[in-house]
C-alpha cells in the first residue's frame, strides 16, 4: 500500500509539474519528423518553446528519465517511468529531446563505461548539447556487421583509424560517432573489434549524404583518413568492442521495433486513420486493418511484458530480435494499407495527405536497418529454437 | 495496473500444473479418451478440484480457491499442451463467473458444488452456426410466475455430460438466463460427433418449465450475468489454444531437429527455420496479450472487453498458423491418425470457432478502437 | 475456316451423342467423392447407370479421350478435348471413370512403354477392368523419393522384390502396382532404380491401410516379402526408372495441382460457395474469399496455357511444380475458408454439411504428397530461376 | 477462343520491342529524364508511331497498325520492363479505343493523328482519390447547342503535356464524355509532382464550353464509350506491371546469384530461394490472366470485363510482392535512390491505384462470380 501511494504521490507531483512547465506549443504530440528535436551544438531550435522544454526537461532529468541522477538522469523506476509516459501522453506532450546518444551510446556506456566516461560523456546528450551518430555498417558487409574493414593502427597514445562507414544515420548532422574499428587483424572476425569515440571534427573525418528512395537523406557515407583517436576514447575493452556493438544492437532493434514509442504508445488506430481519407473501408482494406491493429496492440503488450520482465530480473535473452522483426514488417504493412487508403493524394511528394509516400518508403528500410528480418528470423532460429547452423 | 509479467505463484502453479498433468493426462490419455469414445474423466476431474481448480474462480467463503483470471488463464494453458478434456472451461470458469455475478444463497450454493468437483454446467448459448448470443431466437414464454422454454440450442459444448445447462433464451423485454438442471422434463439432448473427440450437443427444448428461481440475475438482463462468463470463457480458450500452438510448435521442432532428409536434419533447412522462427514471434506476442486479458479480467474488469478480443483473436490466428505448419512441417506422418499432430489442428479448428471465431473478436477489436 | 467447321461439327456430334447416351442419374456433375468411378475387377457399381455410363463411354474412347483409338481412347486434338469437356460440362455430366492408371501410369507407357506394353496394359485401363496404384514412397524417405530401398534381386528370368512401400494410394482395392524398385545398389541413388509392374494378387504382396487424420484411409502400406516379378514387367530401361518416375510425377503433380478438375473447371466461385451457410460474409471472410477466387481463377488459366503451349509445341518445363505448389497450397486455404463459413456446423464428421472437416483434413496432403511445397519450391529455385543449391 | 499462347506474330512484337527498348528507352533513360524533371520524350514517341505502335489499336484505313489488345499489352508488358515513360496507355490504348467506339469522320480524323504520333491524350475521369468513374460530380451544363463544364479532376495521368482531353462529366440524364482540346479557355492544368516521376496533373474546368461536335458518342451514354477504353487501359496496365515485376525480378534474381553475405552467394539461402521461387510462381499465373485479358477484349469484348478485372487485381498483388521482395532482398542499396530498384518500387504503387486498385478489381471479380 505504501509502494501504492508512493505511486500516486509521484503522479501528482509529475502533473503538477508537467503543467506549470510544458509550453503549450509542445502539447500537440510532435508525431511528425520534423517537430523533434535532436539537439547538438549545430541544433536550431524551431521555436523558443521547443528551446524552453529542453531546458527544463533536463534540469529535472526528464530528458533521459531512467539513467541515475549523477549523470543527468531522473533515476526513475520503472513503475514511474510508466508513470512519466502516461503523464506526457495525457497532455500529449512531444518528448523534449531524441537521440543516438538517448537510444545507443547512453545504454552502452551505463553497462560498459567507466565512472569517468559516465561523467564525460552522459550529462551532454542529457543536456542535449551533443549529437552522436553511429558508424557501425560498411560498405558490401550488408548483414554482415561484424566484417568490419575500417582500421585502427596501434600507434601508442591514439589508434590511426582509416577506412569507410555507411549508413551513418544523419552524420552529417552529428558531433561524435561512436564506430566499430578493426585493432587486431590477426584474431577471428568477432575478436578483433573496438568500439571507438570519435570526433566529427576531427582532422580526416568526412562525411556524405545518401540520397534515399523516399527523397530524403537520412543516412551518409562516413570516410575516415588518418584519424588520430586517443586511447581513452574506447568503451569497453580493446577488441571486445563486439560485446559492446551487440548490447547496443538489442536496443537499436527495440527501437526500431517502436520502442521509440511509435506502436506502442496510444496511438490512434490505423483503421481509424485510413478513415480520414476514406468514408468507408471496403472489405480487403477493413480485413487488413484489423489484422494490423490486432499485431499493432500484441506487439505493444509484448514491449510492456519484457520491460516488465527486464524488470522483474527476467532476461528476455534473444527477444529484441522477435521485436525487431514484428515490429518492422507490421510497420511496413501499416505504411502499405496508409498508401491504399490514400489513394491519388498519396501519390505526390508533399500533396495533400503530406508525406506519406515518403513515410511509406522510409519504412522500406525499417526491416533491412539494424539487422535485417532475415537477420533476425535467423538470430531465433539458433538462439531461441536450437536450430542447427 | 498488475505487470505484465507472470508473478511467482503464477510461475508456481503452472509448474505445478505441469507435473500434475504430464502425470494425469499426457495427450495417449486424450487418445485413450478419443479411442474408447468417452469426452469426460470424472476421476481426473476430482484430482483437479481438489488442487483447486474447480473453484479457481469460486469465493474462498464457498469453497473455493478464488485464485483469478489470471491464474485460470495458466491452468487453460497448460491443459492445451497436452489436449486434456474436462469441464474446466464450461463449468469452473465460465459458469462460475456468471453464478458470481449473482449474490443469492442459490448461487452460492452452486459456487460450493462447482468448487468441490460436484456438478458441472455446459453455457446453451448458440443457435446458429456462428457464435451470436444477441441473435437467441429461443423463446421463455412467461406462463404463471414463470416460464416455457421452447427451442434449439446448437454446438452446447460439454453438453451431453453437463449435470446443469445455462440457457440464453427471448422473454417478452429482453433476454434472460437461466440455470436448469440438464434432465428436466422436455430436454432433448443429442450429442454431436465433434472432430476434437470432445463433448458437444445439439439440445432440444421442448415446453420445458422454468421458475422464477431458475433465473440467474434478473430477467430481461441476461447479459449483466453472461458477458463476464462469456469474457472469462473466451480468455481461458485462448489461454487454453495457446497451450495448444505451444505443444504442437515443441512437437514441430522437435521434429526439425531429428528428422533427416536428403542427408541431414531438416531443421538445417534455413526455408524451415524461418517459418519456424516466424512461428516462435507470433506465440510470443500471442502470449502477451493474453497475459493482459488476464490481468484485464482481474483488475479492471469492466473495460477487458478490447483485451479479451485481442487475446482470442490473435490467439486462434496463432494456434492456426502452428497447427498448419506442424502439420507440413511433419510431412506425411503427421497426417496420420497414428501421429498426435492432427489432435492439435483439430482441436484448434473447434477452439477457433467456439465462443467466436477470428472475424467476430477481430470486429470486436475493431469497433473498440474505433472503426 | 474448314477448321473451325470441323470444330463445329465435332461438336454438335458429341452433344447429339452425349443426349443420347449420357444417363440422366449421371448428370450431376459427380462432385462427391464417392460418385467417382474407379473400376477395376472388384469395382461395384452404384447404380446400373455407372456401369452402363462407363461401358458406352469405353466404347467410344471417352475415358481417355486423348489416347490413341488403337489403345483404347478416342484420339482426340487438344482442341476437341476442350470441346469433349466443355459438352460434357453443359450437361454436367459425370466423368465416367477416373484411375491412377489414366494419370499416370498410361502417360508413362505412351511415352516409354514397346507397342506390345501399350497394347497389352492400356486398353483394359481404358475400359476400367484393371486397377492401378502407385509404389513410390518408403518410411522414412519422405521428400527424398530417390532413395528407394525396395530391392529387387536379378535371378535370370525375373527380379526378387523385398521391400516396403508407403502412401500406395488405393493400394487395398488396386488390381496391380507399379513401383520403383532399387536393381542396382552400387550405382549412384538415381540410376540404379527400375519401374516394375506387379499384381497385387502375386504371393508375397501384403497391403494395409492407414488411417488419416481426416478419418478415412485413402493410403496403404505394401509390403513385398520375395515376390517374383517377370523380366518383361518393367516399364522403359533396366536401371532407369528414374526417368518414368520424374516423368510420372509431372503429370502427378497436374493432377494434384487441380488439373483433375477441381479448380479450373468452372465450379461456382468460393464466395458463392461460402453464402451457402452464411447470410454474409464478413469483411475478413471476404477479402479473403476474393483474393482465394482471384488465385483460382488465375492458376485455371495457367493450367490452359501450359496445356496450349505443350500443343503449341512449346514445353511448360518445371512449371509442372509452379502448379501443384499454387493449387494444392490455394486449394487449402479455400478448405480453411469453407471451415469458417460453415461454422459449428462444420466441426462435425458427417454433419448438417456433409463430410467438409473430412474434405479440410483431406487438403492438408495435398501440399505434402506427390513432392512437398518445399520440394516445388526448391525446383523452381533450381531448374526455373537458376539459383545455386 | 484464341489459345493461351503467344501466336508468332505477338512473339516477333515481343522480341522487336524488347530489342527496341534496351537501345531507346533503357532504365538509364528514365533516371535521366526524371534527373532533367521531364516527363515526355517527342523523339521517341514519333518512333514508336513509325513502328506502328501508337496506332497498335487503330484501323488500317485510318493508318493504323490495328494489332489487336493482346499485341498492345505484349507492347506494354515491354515497356513495363525498363519503366519506359510514353503516352501510350493514355492515348494508344485508351484515346484510340474510345475513339473506335465511334464511327464519324471526326473520330477517324483523331485516330489517323494517334497512329501518325502527332496528337496524344489524358483521360480526366476521377475526381476524388479512388478510381469511381461513376462518382463523377462535374457538371456539364447544357448551354445554348452546347454544353459549360465546371469542376475538377484529378490524377489525370498525361495531363499536364497531353494535347486533348476525354472529359467525363454529368449531364441531365447521366454521363457524357468530351473530346476537347486542354488548352480551351477556362482550363487550368496543375502538374502533380508524382512519386513515379511521370506526368499527371490536377485539372479545373471553369465554365469551359464545348459544343455538340466535342461529345465523344452520346450524351448521357459516357460509358457506351468509356469503357471499352477504361477496360483496354487497365488490361495494358496490367501488362505494364506484369513487365514492371519481371524487370524488377529480374535484378533481384541477378543480385542473388552475384551478392556475397557470411561468404557465400546469397541466393544459396533457402529461405532467400523459396521466396524467390514463390514470387516466380505468382509472375507466371498472373502472366496467364493477363493473356487471357487480351484474348478476350480481341474475342468477346462484351464479356471481357471479368478477365480484365483478374488481370488487374493480379498483377497489382504481384507488382507489389515483386518490388517489396526486391527492395528486401537487395537490402540496404534497395533503398538508395542511385540504385533502380525504388524506381520500380514507385512505378508499382502508383500504377496499383491508377484505373482501380486491388480492392476495386477484386469486389469487380466477385461481383461477376455472384457474390
Amino acid at each position: 500500500m505504501a509502494e501504492a501511494q508512493a505511486a500516486t504521490d509521484f503522479r501528482a507531483g509529475l502533473r503538477e509539474w508537467l503543467e506549470a512547465n510544458c509550453p503549450a506549443e509542445m502539447r500537440d504530440g510532435g508525431a511528425i519528423e520534423n517537430a523533434i528535436c535532436w539537439g547538438g551544438k549545430d541544433w536550431v531550435f524551431t521555436s523558443d518553446a521547443q528551446k524552453t522544454w529542453l531546458e527544463r526537461c533536463a534540469a529535472k532529468g526528464y530528458t533521459v528519465p531512467t539513467w541515475p541522477v549523477e549523470y543527468g538522469g531522473a533515476g526513475l523506476t520503472r513503475e514511474q517511468e510508466k508513470i512519466f509516459h502516461e503523464e506526457m501522453g495525457r497532455i500529449d506532450a512531444r518528448s523534449p529531446l531524441q537521440s543516438f546518444g538517448i537510444w545507443m551510446l547512453g545504454p552502452a556506456l551505463l553497462h560498459f563505461g567507466s565512472h569517468d566516461q559516465k561523467l564525460e560523456y552522459l550529462p551532454p546528450i542529457a543536456r542535449g548539447e551533443v549529437r552522436w551518430c553511429q558508424g557501425y555498417s560498411e560498405p558490401g558487409a550488408g548483414s554482415d556487421l561484424a566484417n568490419v574493414q575500417t582500421h585502427g593502427a596501434d600507434q601508442g597514445d591514439y589508434w590511426l583509424v582509416n577506412g569507410q562507414k555507411i549508413w551513418t544515420s544523419y552524420a552529417d548532422k552529428a558531433d561524435q560517432i561512436f564506430a566499430l574499428v578493426r585493432t587486431d587483424r590477426d584474431a577471428p572476425k568477432h575478436k578483433g573489434i573496438s568500439f571507438l569515440l570519435i570526433d566529427m571534427d576531427d582532422a580526416g573525418v568526412e562525411t556524405r549524404p545518401i540520397k534515399m528512395i523516399s527523397g530524403i537523406s537520412p543516412f551518409c557515407e562516413t570516410f575516415f583518413t588518418d584519424v588520430k583517436v586517443a586511447k581513452d576514447r574506447i568503451v569497453g575493452e580493446e577488441n571486445r568492442g563486439w560485446d559492446v556493438a551487440k548490447y547496443l544492437l538489442t536496443h537499436e532493434r527495440e527501437m526500431i521495433s517502436g520502442g521509440g514509442g511509435g506502436l506502442a504508445g496510444g496511438g490512434r488506430a490505423l483503421g481509424a486513420v485510413l478513415t480520414d481519407t476514406l468514408d468507408q473501408l471496403d472489405a480487403t482494406l477493413r480485413a487488413d486493418a484489423m489484422r494490423c491493429e490486432i499485431d499493432a496492440l500484441a506487439i505493444g503488450l509484448t514491449l510492456e511484458r519484457y520491460k516488465d520482465q527486464a524488470e522483474a530480473g527476467q532476461g528476455a535473452g534473444d527477444a529484441s530480435a522477435m521485436l525487431k522483426y514484428m515490429g518492422t514488417e507490421l510497420n511496413k504493412q501499416r505504411h502499405e494499407l496508409m498508401m491504399t487508403a490514400g489513394g491519388s493524394a498519396a501519390l505526390e511528394w508533399d500533396g495533400d495527405v503530406g508525406n506519406r509516400a515518403g513515410d511509406w518508403l522510409r519504412t522500406k528500410a525499417n526491416s533491412i536497418e539494424g539487422g535485417t528480418s532475415e537477420v533476425m528470423l535467423s538470430i531465433v532460429s539458433r538462439r531461441v529454437l536450437g536450430l542447427p547452423a | 495496473m498488475s505487470k505484465l509479467v507472470l508473478t511467482e505463484e503464477e510461475s508456481m502453479l503452472a509448474d505445478m500444473a505441469r507435473g500434475f498433468l504430464d502425470g494425469a493426462a499426457p495427450v495417449s490419455a486424450f487418445r485413450k479418451m478419443r479411442d474408447e469414445g468417452r469426452t469426460h474423466d470424472a476421476k481426473l476431474w476430482k484430482q483437479m478440484a481438489e488442487m483447486g481448480w474447480a473453484g479457481v474462480l469460486v469465493p474462498e467463503d464457498a469453497g473455493g480457491s478464488d485464485m483469478g483470471f489470471a491464474a485460470a488463464n495458466v491452468i487453460a494453458r497448460e491443459m492445451g499442451k497436452t489436449l486434456v478434456v474436462s469441464p474446466f472451461l464450461s463449468t469452473a470458469v465460465m459458469a462460475a463467473t456468471a453464478l458470481r455475478q449473482v449474490s443469492d444463497a442459490r448461487a452460492s450454493d452452486a459456487l460450493a458444488k462447482i468448487a468441490s468437483g460436484d456438478v458441472t454446467y455446459a453455457l446453451a448459448i448458440d443457435e446458429g452456426i456462428k457464435h451470436d448470443p444477441e441473435a437467441t431466437m429461443m423463446e421463455a414464454r412467461a406462463d404463471g410466475n414463470g416460464f416455457r422454454l421452447t427451442g434449439k440450442k446448437t454446438f452446447v459444448v460439454d453438453g451431453a455430460m453437463a449435470d446443469r445447462l445455462l440457457v440464453l433464451a427471448r422473454t417478452a423485454d429482453g433476454l434472460t438466463l437461466f440455470d436448469i438442471p440438464s434432465d428436466r422434463a422436455g430436454i432433448t439432448r443429442d450429442k454431436s460427433n465433434m472432430i476434437d473427440a470432445r463433448d458437444a450437443a445439439k439440445i432440444d427444448f421442448e415446453n420445458v418449465e422454468a421458475t422464477g428461481e431458475d433465473v440467474l440475475g434478473q430477467v430481461h438482463s441476461a447479459m449483466t450475468v453472461l458477458r463476464p462468463a462469456l469474457q472469462a470463457g473466451q480468455a481461458a480458450l485462448a489461454a487454453e489454444m495457446a497451450g495448444l500452438s505451444a505443444g504442437a510448435f515443441e512437437m514441430t521442432v522437435g521434429y526439425l531437429k531429428e528428422r533427416k532428409q536428403f542427408g541431414t536434419e531438416i531443421g538445417r533447412f534455413q526455408a524451415l527455420q524461418h517459418r519456424a522462427a516466424h512461428l516462435w514471434c507470433e506465440t510470443e506476442v500471442t502470449a502477451s496479450a493474453i497475459l493482459n486479458a488476464g490481468r484485464m479480467l482481474d483488475d479492471d474488469p469492466q473495460n477487458a472487453e478490447l483485451a479479451v478480443s485481442l487475446a482470442k483473436a490473435k490467439a486462434t490466428s496463432t494456434a492456426t498458423l502452428a497447427v498448419q505448419e506442424g502439420v507440413q512441417m511433419h510431412g506425411g506422418i503427421g497426417m496420420t491418425d497414428a501421429y498426435d499432430m492432427g489432435f492439435y489442428m483439430k482441436r484448434a479448428r473447434v477452439s477457433s470457432e467456439w465462443l467466436g471465431d477470428y472475424s467476430y473478436h477481430a470486429e470486436r477489436v475493431a469497433a473498440l478502437r474505433g472503426f
